[in-house]
């Protein structure tokens, strides 16, 4: 192990980081947004577009990242549609993680006890009130475990962009790899560029889920 | 005769092919508090929660203030404004505080004027001695009190009736007096029209003016508190209050 | 003019080519499956023990396997382990040893979460007639998580089939890779040929994958129904 | 890493290659005519068949993984194959980390590019996409020599033509070697720019230290060269496949 | 005097820095039967939980039948055989036939042979009615028919003395009587040794010898159970048992 070829390395993997959040941070957003829409449309049994939430889920959840990447970036440009690599990755990353929010906040919502609609109910709230004030609220502090527990996923799956040719993190470090064979260095930088991502948010995952299992609401 | 509030014809209930309530008839007067009493299993609650609109039932009417309910959803969402429910399990939102989940009907469902709303909230809290708890969380408190702010919420509403399922079930022994006393006061001071279902036989000899006891989805008896825990009819009333004081 | 290159899939041997990838595949995440399973089952039990430097070793190699990619996992056994420690082993089986130790990792924690919450009083009735601890394990505890871990269990394995999907960057041989050659071979006389495999291996994925998830579905749902009366 | 490795315990010795029966060869498998896999799923190309010859010399079997350009090195130095016989351009980098044998091919980096819109001189590229795959020549030409050429970087061959094909790039650079025989059956497309960069050869590659094994290779390359045994080789293997762009001496080296 | 069969010294229990037992002191002779009285949160769960080695204590000493105990997790496994214990939520293994958590202490801890421990479990199945529901899942049985089939689980051991933690506590009023009237035969009849925590008045009036009285982790009062019943000495008791019968 060099240190000299560490620190040489560092630039590069310095951008490759910034891409990684960047990337992460875009398809996350876009997975809660798409998630949630999901997740509304069936709490609130919208129809036809019920039906098309559901069939996106299993879709979605049921096929691996990198064949939906493919897909986009190689098999639709045959049809005539064509995006950039970093788009194909966050459309594809939006496509994937989207379903698993979407799970996540049903089952948040769905992890709302029966008793507790029906004491709404029993004073007189509508279905929207009850959603807005009772469903909704304790239905996403449900789901927050999974939702961090997603967010860790999603990171990690942008390690799969290499093989669209963004210049992610692990797309770096094997480029570099590929061009110097200095794979220890290479891989050991990458690892630890991941441990500074998700490590802190691993530990967030882990106290969340036990305030959650200890049901604490307020402050 | 007085003023019926509400009129239950013909009732019949199944949950799927099971049958749980058989043909249930009776009425409730203006300022009447009817006990439901019966064994375990024999649809008590089930009932009250039909009166509420929180089950679907098959056959039969409910008549509300002269009305015939027509059970839709949106129907019994207007109703339960005037028919108010407190559960076994003191359910608050644990998400809101005290004067929060008492204040969610008032100004949301009935657009009060939060002012008017907070004071009227502020009144029944005193009432119930808990003046101190309008800013706690539910976790902060007991069970009793959580119970009794549980009726609080129901009645901020004003409704004209309240249906009360086992308020007491799950409370310590020593708790369940406050809440029993709230009641009591609502019957008495307030002329509250009510149904209660309750296993504290001496709490329900002591408030209720009839008894509805119920086995099997049926009504056995229905007659005056009196008559009941002197005299029941049916051999199975009799057993019933026997095995209730050991 | 897509419609024509659906031919692609049928030319020479290719079928039966990708459904010979398709089946390294599935034996790889199989096999994965079965190890890691049993390694995760005994370190979930372990981990519920009190002793702490245990609980900790095996919290580290949770965390090292749950916050390195799968894909840079792959690499760190498939150029270190070699080197460093003269442990060789042919792709395929590296990927299965990579995945088991993978599998093991998540399914520790599994299992420990469906241990820990098996009530606290069902313990206690265990303790009060006189098991020891292993008794307390063997008819209570183990028996009584299993409901929670089945569907659990059943979802890792589908997102072990799906990451199955990166072993092409290590070079095994498997349903995308066999696609690739098939993409390359078939090149000029099959333009569109990219679309039509990427697009059957996209349903084999979905045709592997669906039934588990929806299997592991009802039963969650029944679980809740049985847990909610 | 330390890839020392004394003879006595070397896994990818020629005496230990004939004691196992099986040399393990790394080739592509989707880089025709070098290295791929044809519709009936056989191995076939330039390099497959020197491999077969190879074995064959050496009185064993073959057994062959399949790599792409960036895991040629590791393939070799964790003991996963005894030689390399995939289109691997001899560099200073490479020689520090793998050893050599005699050389049995020319290559320098090609550039091809659509006809409708050809390239022709580097200076073309300055600020547009060029697809490479990793761990090629290519990539570290353009990487080292022409910093103002954006590169977008591949694993695999199949992957860097797709993308080439999609228009993800003006061009993609790659060994001209078989930028010709892909020209020819994308007749779309052309090697605008035949020769960048230093010339320099393809050759067999064993781990370093590799001694015997080495030794063996050189002697065998130079008796098939004689032998005349590559010119066969680029008549039945390359010719076919490539245009009119290109003679056999662009390729093979002379026999000497 | 008679034997002491268990004996209490000045034993302290701490959960982290909250102290919840003070100085206990007490015995229980051969035969007797205690019941543990007092308000929620005086540390009655506590203090049993602490004589079966579930919760570890502080300070002082256990003696049981003669010897001291050596609080370690294996001689308590080994003490569970003699003293058995039922608690509030009736917990029978979910996963195991009736029959099958009966046994399981029998053959598995005690070694017993299987046929022999068999007809003892379905002779103690006979005494609490229920035969028929040997091979019955314990979802398949009510809280009563549980309760009674935990109380039998604990007896398959034949431990010398038994504690039985508010077993009526969850259970619907009708069935509270079946359960209590077992732990009654088991009192008189068998003359078994036992402690009981009970809310139910009537019933620690019924069956005591004697009664402690627990109040904030302290005992109150020790006496007979008549005394206790008739004339408490603390006002602390006298308003605990005011608030019981209302
Ligand atoms: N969701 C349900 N699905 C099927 N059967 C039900 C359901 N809820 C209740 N039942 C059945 O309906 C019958 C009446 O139940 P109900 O809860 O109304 O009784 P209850 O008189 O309130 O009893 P308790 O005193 O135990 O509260 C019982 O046989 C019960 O098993
Ligand atoms: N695990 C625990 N950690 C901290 N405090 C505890 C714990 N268990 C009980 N306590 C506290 O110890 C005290 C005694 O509790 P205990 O359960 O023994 O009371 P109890 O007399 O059995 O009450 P109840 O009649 O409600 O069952 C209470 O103040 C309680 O809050
Ligand atoms: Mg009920
Ligand atoms: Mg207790």
């Amino acid at each position: 192990m060099s240190w000299a070829i560490i620190q040489q390395s560092l630039p590069m993997f310095g951008k490759g980081f910034e891409l990684t959040l960047w990337l992460s941070f875009v398809g996350i957003i876009g997975s809660i947004v798409v998630g949630l829409i999901c997740s509304l449309v069936q709490y609130f049994r919208v129809p036809v577009f019920h039906q098309i939430a559901s069939v996106y889920v299993e879709i979605s959840r049921n096929t691996p990242l990198l064949i939906q990447l493919f897909f986009l970036y190689y098999a639709f440009p045959v049809l005539g549609i064509k995006f950039g690599a970093q788009l194909c990755g966050i459309i594809g990353l939006i496509f994937l993680g989207g379903s698993y929010m979407a799970e996540g906040f049903t089952g948040g919502f769905n992890g709302v006890s029966k008793s507790q609609v029906e004491s709404g109910k029993a004073i007189g709230l509508s279905r929207w009130q009850l959603a807005r004030y009772v469903v909704f609220p304790q239905g996403f502090s449900l789901s927050v475990p999974a939702m961090a527990a997603n967010v860790i996923f999603l990171i990690k799956e942008t390690s799969i962009f290499t093989v669209i040719a963004i210049p992610e993190l692990t797309n770096t470090a094997l480029d570099l790899i590929g061009m110097y064979y200095r794979s220890n260095e290479y891989l050991f930088v990458l690892v630890i560029a991941y441990a500074i991502i998700l490590v802190p948010l691993s530990i967030i995952l882990t106290l969340l889920e036990k305030r959650v299992r200890y049901g604490t609401f307020g402050n | 005769m007085a003023d019926k509030v509400l009129e239950v014809a013909h009732l019949e209930k199944f949950y799927g092919k099971k049958h749980v309530l058989h043909d249930i008839n009776f009425s409730v007067d203006q300022g009447e508090v009817v006990t439901l009493l019966g064994p375990s299993g024999s649809g008590k609650s089930t009932l009250i929660r039909c009166l509420n609109g929180l089950e679907t039932y098959q056959k039969g009417t409910i008549t509300f203030e002269g009305q015939k309910i027509v059970p839709t959803e949106k129907n019994w969402q207007q109703l339960r404004q005037k028919i108010g429910m407190v559960f076994q399990s003191y359910d608050l939102f644990p998400n809101l505080t005290v004067m929060d989940n008492i204040l969610l009907g008032p100004t949301k469902v009935q657009k009060q004027d939060k002012q008017a709303a907070r004071q009227e909230a502020e009144r029944l809290l005193a009432s119930v001695e808990l003046s101190d708890y309008a800013n706690a969380y539910p976790r902060e408190l007991s069970g009793g009190q959580a119970q009794r702010v549980a009726i609080v919420r129901a009645l901020a509403l004003h409704p004209d009736f309240m249906l009360f399922d086992e308020v007491t079930a799950s409370l310590d022994p020593e708790m369940v007096r406050g809440v029993l006393n709230i009641i009591e006061g609502l019957a008495d001071q307030d002329n509250m029209t009510m149904i209660v279902v309750t296993h504290e036989m001496n709490f329900a000899k002591q408030i209720a003016d009839r008894v509805l006891f119920l086995q099997d989805g049926e009504i056995l008896e229905q007659t005056s508190s009196k008559q009941f825990f002197s005299n029941p009819q049916t051999s199975r009333a009799k057993e019933f209050l026997d095995s209730m004081d050991f | 003019m897509a419609h024509s290159g659906i031919s692609v899939l049928f030319e020479g041997t290719n079928f039966t080519r990708l459904l010979g990838g398709l089946w390294v595949t599935v034996k790889i995440a199989a096999v994965a499956l079965i190890f890691g399973i049993i390694l995760g089952i005994i370190l979930g039990g372990l981990r519920t023990f009190k002793n702490r430097p245990l609980r900790v070793v095996l919290r580290l190699y949770l965390e090292f396997f749950r916050v390195v990619p799968t894909v840079v996992l792959l690499f760190l056994f498939y150029y270190i382990l070699p080197r460093q420690m003269n442990f060789n082993l042919p792709a395929d089986q590296l990927a299965t040893l990579v995945f088991a130790l993978w599998v093991g990792a998540e399914m520790s924690d599994i299992v420990r979460g469906a241990l820990i919450s098996v009530p606290r009083h069902q313990i206690e009735s265990g303790k009060a007639i006189g098991l020891n601890r292993f008794q307390l394990y063997r008819y209570v505890l183990i028996p009584q998580s299993l409901t929670l871990e089945i569907p659990a269990t059943i979802n890792l394995a589908t997102r072990v089939i799906k990451t199955t999907s990166i072993l092409l960057l290590i070079s095994v041989m498997d349903v995308i890779n066999i696609g690739q050659q098939i993409i390359e071979a078939n090149n000029h006389t099959y333009p569109t040929g990219v679309f039509w495999v990427y697009g059957l291996i996209f349903l084999f994925y979905f045709l592997i994958d669906y039934p588990l998830s929806w299997w592991a579905k009802r039963l969650e749902k029944r679980r809740l129904e049985k847990a909610n009366g | 890493g330390n890839s020392k490795s004394s003879s006595s315990n070397n896994p990818s010795s020629v005496s230990a290659i004939k004691k196992k029966g099986t040399i393990r060869i790394a080739v592509f498998g989707d880089l025709p005519p070098y290295g791929w896999v044809n519709k009936d799923g056989k191995r076939v190309g330039y390099d497959v068949k020197l491999a077969h010859q190879v074995a064959k010399d050496l009185g064993v079997k073959v057994k062959f993984v399949q790599v792409n350009a960036n895991n040629r090195v590791d393939a070799l130095n964790s003991n996963k194959v005894d030689l390399v016989l995939a289109n691997f351009t001899v560099t200073p980098q490479r020689k520090q980390v793998v050893s050599f044998a005699k050389p049995y091919m020319k290559v320098s980096v090609g550039v091809v590019s659509p006809k409708n819109k050809p390239v022709t001189k580097v200076s073309q590229l300055q600020g547009k996409n060029v697809i490479v795959t990793k761990g090629t020549t290519a990539e570290t030409y353009f990487t080292t020599d022409q910093k103002k050429v954006k590169l977008l970087k591949f694993d695999s061959k199949t992957q860097q033509f797709n993308a080439l094909k999609n228009g993800r790039g003006v061009a993609l650079a790659d060994d001209n070697s078989y930028l010709y025989a892909w020209s020819k059956s994308n007749p779309k497309y052309t090697v605008g720019i035949k020769s960048i960069g230093p010339k320099s050869y393809i050759a067999p590659a064993v781990k370093k230290g590799n001694k015997s094994l080495l030794n063996w290779t050189n002697k065998e390359i130079t008796k098939l060269t004689k032998k005349s045994y590559f010119v066969n080789d680029y008549n039945t293997e390359l010719k076919p496949y490539f245009g009119k762009e290109a003679k056999p001496s662009d390729i093979v080296l002379p026999t000497k």
